[in-house]
C-alpha cells in the first residue's frame, strides 16, 4: 500500500517540473538531491544502526569529483558517472579503519573526517581552495545541455535509483543481515553474518548515493566550495532522516521535503517587507526549532510511520467492530 | 524568462544577504543599510519618479541557499545586491552570467572581478586593494620586513595574503615569516613565538571574525612590541567591542568612510556624513564598514539606473560600467576593465586609540 | 626548550577548555544516554549573560556566577523538554537537544544581537621557565582539574552518583529498584548546564563569543568526551588535554594550517587502536 | 490478615493486544503465593503492572508496603560492580541500604565476584545478583519473576530455604513465578493459574497440585524422571 | 560432525573462566555439559562458537581447526548456537529472525540484492520456506509475523533455536534452552532435541534441569571452576561424589526440595567457587 502511495508520488513529482514556477525549481532540485543523500543516511542509521555525522563529505567528494573531471575536459556524463564511484572508493578506504568504531565513536569519527576533508579542500589549490571551484560546465546529455527542468529530471532519476536500490537491499538477505547486526552483533555473527563486510558495504553504498547526488549538484550549481558542505549539512541530513522516519523507505524523502520546504517558507516569511529586523533569525531559528522539537517528541518514529499508523488504526477500528473474537 | 519589466512603475531590487548563519553579523548590517538607502531614495521621490521595491532573501551563509535565493529573485528583479559571503557570491555569479542581470556584490573577493564578469560589480575594496594599501603604508613607515599570519580557510584572508606576497617586492618589503592558522583556532602562541624569533618589524594579520579577536587579545600578552596590522574585516565594532582594550595601538586598514569625521570637507565627507547621520538616527549607532557597503551598493545602482533612464538590464549594466560616483566608501570609477572601482586612495590606515579608529599621519597626508 | 614548555603549557590551557566543554556532555550522557547537542548553547548563554552583567558594573565573580546559574537553568529547561516526556528514546532526545540548541540561537539573537562579545579575564602574562603565555590559562587549568576530579568522585563514590550512573546503565533496572529516572535525568541536565556555563564563562576571555560559537565548542568538547566513551570523566579530561597539546605542538612545529586536523587524526588513531584492543563492545546479557 | 497486594479487574494492553484481562489477585500479609501459567500467559506483564512499570488499561492495583521485584531477564546494571548493584537495590532504604553482608552470607558464590562488573557475570551469577538486589530493599512483598532460572540446583535449594525463613521470621510476603511449578506449589500457600491473561484457577497450593488440569499442563515434565 | 576441543583456556583479567579443557564429542552424540554457576560452560561454548577467542588451545570440527576463524565463518562450517540470554533481533519479525539464520548456507550479497538478479529471488524463496519449516518445528508458526521483542520469554528461546536450525547446522550448541519453559513446552523441546539427534546432529547441551539433561544426554561432562572434573554416562556422573559435592547436592531428586523444611542443607557444601 505504501508502495502505491510512493508510486503515485513518483508520478506526481515527475509531472511537476514543467508546471512549477521557475523560481521554485531550484528548491525542487536541491530537495531531491538532499532526499537522495538522506536515503543513504537512513539506510545507514535506520537499518544498519550506524550514525554518520559526516555524510556531507561524500556529497562533497562526489561533487568535487564530477566538478574537477569536467573542468579538465572529461565529458560531463562520464564525470557524473564517476562521482559515485569516487565517493564509494573513499568510503571503502575510510570505512576500513573507521568502522571498527561503534556508536558515538563512529559518529565522531565521521564528523572528524568531514572537518578534515573540508580543511584539505580549503587548502587544495587544484580544487580551488577556500575560494572554490569555478567554471564547471553544465551537464550535457546526448548533446543537449541541460537547463533547469533538465536538472529536475536528473535529480529525480538519481533519487529514484537510490530509492530502488535501498528498497531492494532492505528486502533481501543482505538487508536482514544488516538489520540483525544492528541489534545484536553477537547473534548475527553466530548466524553467519559477516558483520565487518556488511557494515562496510552499506557505508559504501550510502556514500555512493551521496556521491551521485553530489555529482548532479556540481553541474547544477556550476560552482563548488568547502563552504557549500558544512558539518551542519551532515546534521541536517540526519534530522531529515529522523523526521521522515528511520527504517522506512519513504521516510527520507518525506523528511527531506518537509525540512527543505519548511526552511524555504520560513525564509520567505522572515524576509517579507514590514517584518521586524529580528524576524529572519527568529523565524529560521525559533520556528524551525519548535517545529523540529514538537515533531520528534510527538511523532518519535517519524512522519511516515505516524501516517501509516493513522491509516492502520482506522483499519483496526473497522475490524474491531466485529465482536466475534474472544480469547479462551 | 526575461521579463525585465522595464515598463513597470517600480524599480525592483533583490537582495541576497546572510541574515542567519556565520555571516549574519555582516549580513544584518548590509541589510539595514540597504533598506535605509532605499527608504531615503523613495522618500525623496524615487528614481525618475519610480519607487524602489526591495525583496530580500536570506542565504543562511550557504552557497546553495544563495542560488535558491537568486532563482527566486531573478524573475522579479531589475538588479540584485549580493551576499556578504564570498562563496555565496561566487556560486551566484555563473547564474548572473547566464541571466544577464546587474549584480552588485557586497563581498570583497578578487575572483569576482578578475576576470571581469559583464554584469558583476563589486562594492567593497577587494582584498588585493587592501593588500596594496598596506604595502604603501609599510613603505612609507620604512617597515621592510613584515611577518604575515593568515586564516587559510577564509577566502578573504587567503586572497589578501596572496596579494600581499605578490606585490611586496614592488614596495621593497620582504614577507617573513608566514604563519598560517585556521578559522577555529583559539590559541596563537605558536605564531607569536615564531615571529619573536624573527626580525620582523610588523605583524600583518589577515582574518575575519573570531580568530582576529582572539589573536589580538593574546597579542597584548605576547610580549611582542612591533605593530600589529589588521585589515578592513576588523574595521567595525564587531572587532572593537570583543577585542576591548587589547586592541589599543593596533594598526587597521579600513575604508575612508570609517574615519569619516577626520576627513577634510568635500564631496566624500558629505557622503559619509549623510550616511552617518541617517544611520545613527535610525539604528542608534554609527554605521560600520558593512553598512557603508550596503548603502554604497544602493547608491551605485540608483545612479546607474538614473543614468540609464530605464531599468533595462543591459542599459543599467552599461551605465554602471561608465559610472563615477562618490559614496561613503570613496569615489568609484567603474570601467570596462575594472568592475571593482576603488583605488588604494580610499583606504585609510588607522590606529586604534581609546577604542576609536584614528587615521595615521600617512593616511591623513593622502586625504585630498 | 622554552618554546616547547610554552607550547605544552598553552596546549594544556586550551585543552582544559575543551575538556570543560566536554564535561557537561559526560555528565548528561552518563545518566541519560543522551548526547546533548545543546551543550555549546549553555556556554554561549552563560558567556553572554556574564558579559552583560560585567557591562552593567557587576564585579568579576558575581557576574560569572550568574552566567553559570543561567547555564544550569538552561540545562534544566533543555532536560525537561528533551527527557520530560515519558518514553522518549535517547535518539529522539538527541534531536530535541539539537532543536533546543537552534532555539537558543533565536533567544540569543533577540536578547544580545548577533554581534560578537567578550570580556577580560585574568589579565597579564604568566612566565614559566622562560615561556610566556596568557595568565588566564592558569585559571582555566586551576578550575578544570578539580571539576573533573569532583565529577569522577561524585559518580563513582557517592550513592547519588551511583544512582545517576545506574540510570544510563539500565533504565529498566533503575526503575525496578525505585530510582526516579526522570528526576535523575533532570538533575544531570542541570549539572551539565552548569558545567557548560562554566566552560563558556571561563573560555570567553581569551576568545570571543557569538550566538553560533556553540558549534566549535561542541566539536571540541565532543572530541574530548568521546575518547572516554562519553562516560569516563578522567579519560575525557585526558582527551581534552591531548587535543589541546597536539594542536599547539602542531602549530608550533608544523604550522598552524593543519593543527586541528593533526589533532583530530591523532584522536581517531587513539580511538581505533582502543577499539582494536578491546574488540567490539561486549553485549551484556539483556 | 491484610492484603499487601491486591489487583481488581486488572487489564493491560500492548498496542491493541490484550495481555491481561480482568485479573483479580490478592497476596496477603505473611503469605506466599505462586503464579503459574504457560509461556505468554501474562505473568511478567502482571509483575510489571504491579511495580508500576507499565500502566494498566483499566482496573486497580493496591500495594501496601514496600514492593521489590526480581525482574524477568535479570536486568543488571551491567557496567556497575556487583557490590554497587546490590547497594542500589537498597536505594529506597537510604543509609540502611548499604549493608550487603547478609546477601553475601546467603549467596557466598557472589563474594569472589563482588568487585566485577555485573555485565560480565555468568547467567546464573547474574540471577543471584538480581535476587540479592531485590532482598536488599528489605521488602514487605517480594515479587519474583522466575526464581530458579539458570541457577544450579544447590543454589535453588538454598534460596528456597531462605525465602521460607524470611517468610516465617519476618513475615515477608512472596509472589512467586517459577518455571518449576512443582517447586512453586510445594513452597507456597496459595496459587493462581493464569491462562491467556485471565485467572483460570486459584486455590490452596496443595489442592491445585492435585488438580489433574494443573498436573497435565504444568507439572508433567518434572514427574517423568526416567533417564 | 565431530568436535574436538583440545586444551583451551580463556582468562578474564587474570581469572580463568575456562582452563585447559579438552573434549571430544563424536559425530551424532548428545553431550551435556553441567556444572555450577560460573563454572565456565557458556565461556566454553563461546570459545567453540567463536564469540570469544581462546588464549590458547585448539578447536577442530571433523579434524579441521577453526579456532582462528571469526564466528560467522564458524557458522558457515556448521555450528549453530542458542545463547543463554535470549538474543533475538528486536524490530525484525519472528520469521525474519529465523531467516537471518539461513545466512550460513546462502550467499546472495548486496549486488545481487540491489540489482535483483535471478539468484536473489531463487534464494529468497528457499530461505523463506526453510524458515517457515523451522518456525513450525519449534511451535512458533503462530508468531511468525510478530516482532521478536513482543514474544514472551519462552517463545524467544524457541525462536533462537529455530534461527539456529535454519542455518542447517551440524553441530548445535544449546545453552540452557529449557530455562523459562513450562512443563508442556519442555516436553516439546525434549522431543525436538531427540529428533534432531536422530537426524545425526552433534549436540552440546548446557542445562540446570538435571532431570531433563540426564534423560537426553548420551554422555555428560562436568565443569567446575573452568576445569573438567568428571565425564561419563549420566548414571556415572550422577554417582560421582565430586559432582554431588560441587553441583548436584545430596538429594538425587534435584530441584524439588519438598521434604524436611526445617533442616536446610548446610551451606558448607563447598559449592562456592
Ligand atoms: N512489548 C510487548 N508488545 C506487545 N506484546 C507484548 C509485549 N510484551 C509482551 N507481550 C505479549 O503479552 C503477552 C504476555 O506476555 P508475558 O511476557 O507477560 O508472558 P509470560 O507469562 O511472562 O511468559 P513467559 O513465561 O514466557 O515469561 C504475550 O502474548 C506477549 O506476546
Ligand atoms: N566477559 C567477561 N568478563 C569477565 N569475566 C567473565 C566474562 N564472561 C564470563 N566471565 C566469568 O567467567 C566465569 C565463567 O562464566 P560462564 O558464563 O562461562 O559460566 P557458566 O558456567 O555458563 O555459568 P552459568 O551456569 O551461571 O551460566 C564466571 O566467573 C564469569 O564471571
Ligand atoms: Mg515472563
Ligand atoms: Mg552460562
Amino acid at each position: 500500500m505504501t508502495r502505491w502511495a510512493l508510486l503515485a508520488a513518483g508520478v506526481a513529482t515527475l509531472a511537476l517540473p514543467p508546471i512549477l514556477p521557475e523560481r521554485y525549481l531550484a528548491t525542487f532540485v536541491l530537495l531531491l538531491l538532499a532526499a537522495t543523500v538522506t536515503v543513504g543516511v537512513s539506510l545507514l542509521m535506520g537499518y544498519a544502526g550506524q550514525v554518520s555525522l559526516g555524510q556531507a563529505s561524500f556529497y562533497a567528494i562526489g561533487a568535487y569529483a564530477a566538478g574537477l573531471l569536467s573542468v579538465h575536459g572529461v565529458p560531463s556524463l562520464i564525470a557524473l558517472a564517476v562521482a559515485p564511484v569516487v565517493a564509494a572508493v573513499a568510503a571503502v578506504l575510510l570505512g576500513a579503519p573507521l568502522l571498527r568504531l561503534r556508536g558515538h565513536h563512529l559518529a565522531f569519527a565521521t564528523l572528524a573526517v568531514q572537518l578534515i576533508l573540508l580543511s584539505v579542500l580549503a587548502q587544495a589549490d587544484w580544487a580551488g581552495g577556500a575560494i572554490g571551484l569555478q567554471g564547471i560546465p553544465r551537464l550535457t546529455v546526448l548533446g543537449v545541455e541541460l537547463r533547469d527542468v533538465g536538472y529536475a529530471y536528473a535529480a529525480w532519476v538519481v533519487l529514484a535509483v537510490a530509492l530502488l536500490i535501498s528498497r531492494n537491499v532492505i528486502e533481501s538477505r543482505a538487508g536482514r543481515g544488516l538489520r540483525a547486526a544492528a541489534t545484536s552483533e553477537t547473534a548475527a555473527a553466530a548466524s553467519g553474518v559477516a558483520i565487518g563486510r556488511y557494515r562496510l558495504a552499506v557505508f559504501t553504498l550510502s556514500a555512493a548515493m551521496a556521491g551521485l547526488a553530489g555529482g548532479v549538484y556540481a553541474f547544477y550549481l556550476g560552482y563548488l566550495s568547502p563552504g557549500s558542505f558544512p558539518v551542519l549539512l551532515s546534521i541536517e541530513f540526519v534530522v531529515m532522516a529522523v523526521v521522515g522516519g528511520l527504517g522506512t523507505i519513504a521516510g527520507p524523502v518525506v523528511g527531506a521535503a518537509v525540512i527543505t520546504v519548511l526552511v524555504q517558507v520560513l525564509n520567505t516569511l522572515g524576509t517579507q517587507p514590514g517584518m521586524p529586523d529580528y524576524a529572519p533569525s527568529v523565524l529560521s531559528y525559533a520556528v524551525y526549532a519548535l517545529v523540529l522539537i514538537v515533531c520528534v517528541l510527538y511523532l518519535p518514529r517519524g512522519l511516515v510511520p505516524a501516517l501509516d499508523r493513522l491509516r492502520a488504526t482506522r483499519i483496526t477500528v473497522a475490524e474491531r467492530a466485529d465482536p466475534a473474537r474472544t480469547g479462551p | 524568462g526575461n521579463d525585465t519589466g522595464s515598463g513597470a512603475d517600480t524599480i525592483r531590487i533583490g537582495q541576497i544577504v546572510s541574515l542567519t548563519g556565520n555571516y549574519s553579523p555582516l549580513g544584518t548590517e548590509n541589510q539595514k543599510s540597504v533598506a535605509l538607502a532605499v527608504e531615503k531614495i523613495n522618500a525623496a521621490g524615487g528614481i525618475g519618479g519610480k519607487q524602489i521595491e526591495l525583496s530580500v532573501r536570506d542565504d543562511k551563509s550557504l552557497p546553495d541557499q544563495a542560488v535558491l535565493a537568486f532563482n527566486e529573485l531573478k524573475g522579479g528583479s531589475d538588479a540584485i545586491i549580493g551576499s556578504p559571503f564570498s562563496n555565496s557570491a561566487l556560486a551566484t555569479i555563473p547564474l548572473v552570467d547566464r541571466e544577464e542581470i546587474p549584480y552588485v556584490s557586497l563581498t570583497p573577493a578578487d575572483e569576482q572581478v578578475n576576470p571581469v564578469h559583464p554584469y558583476v560589480f563589486v562594492v567593497p575594496a577587494t582584498s588585493g586593494t587592501y593588500a596594496e594599501a598596506a604595502l604603501q603604508y609599510f613603505q612609507s613607515a620604512k617597515l621592510t620586513k613584515v611577518a604575515l599570519a593568515y586564516d587559510t580557510k577564509s577566502s578573504y584572508a587567503v586572497a589578501g595574503a596572496k596579494g600581499l606576497q605578490n606585490k611586496a617586492s614592488q614596495y621593497g618589503v620582504t614577507v617573513a615569516p608566514i604563519e598560517e592558522f585556521q578559522t577555529t583556532a583559539t590559541e596563537f602562541g605558536a605564531v607569536f613565538t615564531h615571529v619573536r624569533a624573527s626580525d620582523a618589524q610588523a605583524l600583518m594579520v589577515w582574518a575575519t571574525g573570531a580568530p582576529a579577536v582572539a589573536l589580538t587579545k593574546q597579542y597584548a600578552a605576547s610580549g611582542l612590541t612591533i605593530p600589529l596590522v589588521l585589515t578592513g574585516a576588523q574595521a567595525s565594532k564587531l572587532f572593537l567591542e570583543p577585542a576591548g582594550p587589547a586592541a589599543e595601538g593596533a594598526v587597521i586598514a579600513s575604508s575612508v568612510g570609517v574615519v569619516g569625521e577626520h576627513l577634510p570637507a568635500g564631496e566624500l565627507k558629505t557622503a559619509v556624513d549623510e550616511l552617518t547621520s541617517s544611520f545613527t538616527t535610525k539604528y542608534g549607532y554609527p554605521p560600520p564598514q558593512f553598512a557603508q557597503d550596503g548603502w554604497s551598493g544602493v547608491k551605485l545602482l540608483a545612479a546607474a539606473i538614473e543614468k540609464a533612464g530605464d531599468t533595462d538590464r543591459k542599459k543599467v549594466r552599461d551605465a554602471l560600467e561608465g559610472l563615477t560616483l562618490t559614496t561613503p566608501n570613496g569615489t568609484y570609477t567603474y570601467s570596462a576593465t575594472d568592475h571593482s572601482g576603488l583605488t588604494t586612495d580610499f583606504i585609510s590606515v588607522n590606529t586604534i586609540e581609546g577604542g576609536k579608529f584614528v587615521p595615521t599621519e600617512f593616511s591623513k597626508a593622502r586625504y585630498k | 626548550m622554552s618554546d616547547l614548555i610554552g607550547y605544552l603549557l598553552t596546549g594544556l590551557g586550551i585543552g582544559a577548555g575543551f575538556a570543560l566543554v566536554g564535561s557537561g556532555l559526560v555528565a548528561i550522557y552518563r545518566v541519560t544516554r543522551v548526547v546533548n547537542f545543546a551543550q555549546g548553547g549553555f556556554a554561549v548563554l552563560a558567556a553572554m549573560l556574564t558579559s552583560s552583567l560585567l557591562g552593567a558594573g557587576l564585579p568579576h565573580g558575581v557576574a560569572e556566577l550568574g552566567g553559570v546559574a543561567l547555564g544550569a537553568l538552561a540545562g534544566l529547561i533543555v532536560g525537561v523538554v528533551a527527557i520530560g516526556r515519558p518514553g522518549t528514546s535517547p535518539g529522539t532526545s538527541l534531536i530535541v537537544t539539537l532543536g533546543m540548541g537552534v532555539l537558543a540561537y533565536a533567544i540569543e539573537v533577540l536578547i544580545w544581537g548577533d554581534q560578537p562579545r567578550s570580556y577580560p579575564g585574568v589579565t597579564g602574562v604568566a612566565e614559566v621557565a622562560g615561556a610566556r603565555f596568557p595568565a588566564h590559562y592558569l585559571l582555566i587549568l586551576a578550575v578544570t582539574a578539580p571539576v573533573f576530579l569532583l565529577m569522577a568522585w561524585f559518580f563513582t563514590r557517592t550513592d547519588l552518583g551511583k544512582a545517576l550512573s545506574a540510570c544510563a546503565s539500565n533504565r529498566y533496572a533503575a526503575q525496578v529498584v525505585g530510582i526516579d529516572i526522570r528526576r535523575m535525568g533532570l538533575l544531570a541536565f542541570a549539572i551539565g548546564g552548569a558545567l557548560g556555563g562554566l566552560a563558556g564563562v571561563l573560555t570567553t576571555p581569551v576568545q570571543q563569543v557569538t550566538f553560533d560559537s556553540d558549534v566549535t565548542l561542541i566539536v571540541n568538547g565532543f572530541a574530548a568526551a568521546v575518547l572516554g566513551g562519553l562516560t569516563r570523566p578522567v579519560v575525557a579530561l585526558a582527551g581534552g588535554l591531548l587535543l589541546g597539546v597536539t594542536q599547539t605542538l602542531a602549530a608550533g612545529y608544523g604550522g598552524g594550517a593543519y593543527q586541528v586536523e593533526v589533532a583530530l587524526v591523532l584522536m581517531l588513531t587513539v580511538m581505533i587502536v582502543q577499539a582494536a584492543r578491546t574488540g567490539p563492545v561486549p553485549e551484556t546479557a539483556r | 490478615m491484610t492484603a499487601v497486594v491486591e489487583t481488581h479487574d486488572l487489564t493491560v494492553r500492548y498496542s491493541g493486544a490484550t495481555a491481561l484481562d480482568g485479573v483479580d489477585l490478592t497476596v496477603h500479609d505473611h503469605e506466599m503465593v505462586a503464579l503459574i501459567g504457560a509461556n505468554g500467559a501474562g505473568k511478567s506483564t502482571l509483575v510489571k503492572a504491579l511495580s508500576g512499570l507499565i500502566r494498566p488499561a483499566s482496573g486497580t492495583i493496591t500495594v501496601n508496603g514496600r514492593l521489590a521485584q526480581v525482574p524477568e531477564g535479570r536486568e543488571m546494571f551491567g557496567d556497575l560492580t556487583v557490590d554497587d548493584n546490590l547497594r542500589l537495590g537498597g536505594w529506597r532504604n537510604g543509609r540502611h541500604g548499604r549493608d550487603t553482608t547478609a546477601i553475601y552470607d546467603l549467596l557466598p558464590e557472589l563474594t569472589t565476584v563482588r568487585h566485577r562488573k555485573a555485565g560480565a557475570l555468568s547467567g546464573g551469577q547474574q540471577q543471584m545478583v538480581a535476587i540479592g538486589r531485590a532482598l536488599m530493599a528489605r521488602p514487605d512483598i517480594l515479587v519474583i519473576d522466575e526464581l530458579s532460572l539458570g541457577l544450579a540446583p544447590l543454589i535453588v535449594t538454598t534460596l528456597v530455604d531462605h525465602l521460607r525463613t524470611l517468610n516465617t521470621d519476618r513475615g515477608l510476603a512472596v509472589l512467586l513465578i517459577e518455571q518449576n511449578a512443582r517447586l512453586a506449589l510445594d513452597l507456597c500457600d496459595r496459587a493462581y493459574v493464569l491462562e491467556a491473561g485471565r485467572i483460570a484457577l486459584q486455590g490452596p497450593a496443595a489442592t491445585l497440585a492435585d488438580d489433574p488440569r494443573v498436573a497435565a499442563a504444568y507439572l508433567g515434565g518434572h514427574v517423568a524422571v526416567t533417564p | 560432525m565431530k568436535l574436538t576441543v583440545d586444551n583451551v583456556s580463556r582468562a578474564f583479567g587474570g581469572v580463568y573462566a575456562v582452563r585447559d579443557v579438552s573434549l571430544t564429542v563424536p559425530s551424532g552424540e548428545l553431550r551435556a555439559i553441567i556444572g555450577p554457576n560460573g563454572a565456565g560452560k557458556s565461556t566454553l561454548f563461546a570459545l567453540i562458537g567463536g564469540q570469544l577467542a581462546a588464549d590458547h588451545g585448539t578447536v577442530a570440527l571433523d579434524g579441521q581447526p577453526v579456532e582462528r576463524l571469526p564466528a560467522h565463518r564458524r557458522a558457515r562450517h556448521g555450528i549453530g548456537v542458542v545463547f543463554q540470554a535470549a538474543r533475538t533481533f528486536p524490530g525484525l519479525t519472528a520469521l525474519e529472525n529465523v531467516m537471518v539464520g539461513a545466512h550460513a548456507t546462502t550467499r546472495a550479497g548486496f549486488l545481487t540484492a540491489a540489482l535483483r538478479l535471478p539468484r536473489h529471488h531463487r534464494e529468497e524463496r528457499l530461505i523463506r520456506e526453510r524458515a517457515l519449516t523451522c518456525l513450525d518445528r519449534t511451535g512458533l508458526a503462530d508468531w511468525a509475523h510478530r516482532p521478536a521483542e513482543e514474544l514472551p520469554l519462552g517463545q524467544q528461546r524457541a525462536l533462537q533455536l529455530a534461527r539456529a536450525l535454519c542455518g542447517r547446522p551440524r553441530l548445535l550448541l544449546l545453552d540452557e534452552p529449557a530455562s523459562g519453559l513450562r512443563a508442556a513446552e519442555r516436553e516439546h523441546l525434549a522431543t525436538l532435541i531427540t529428533g534432531l539427534r536422530a537426524e545425526g546432529l552433534t549436540i552440546l547441551l548446557v542445562e540446570h534441569d538435571v532431570a531433563f539433561v540426564m534423560r537426553l544426554a548420551d554422555r555428560v561432562t562436568v565443569l567446575d571452576l573452568g576445569r573438567v572434573i568428571a565425564e561419563g554416562t549420566p548414571a556415572e556422573v550422577r554417582a560421582d561424589p565430586r559432582v554431588i559435592a560441587a553441583y548436584l547436592g545430596p538429594s538425587t531428586e534435584p530441584p524439588t526440595p519438598a521434604p524436611a523444611p526445617a533442616s536446610a542443607p548446610a551451606p558448607a557444601e563447598g559449592a562456592g567457587p
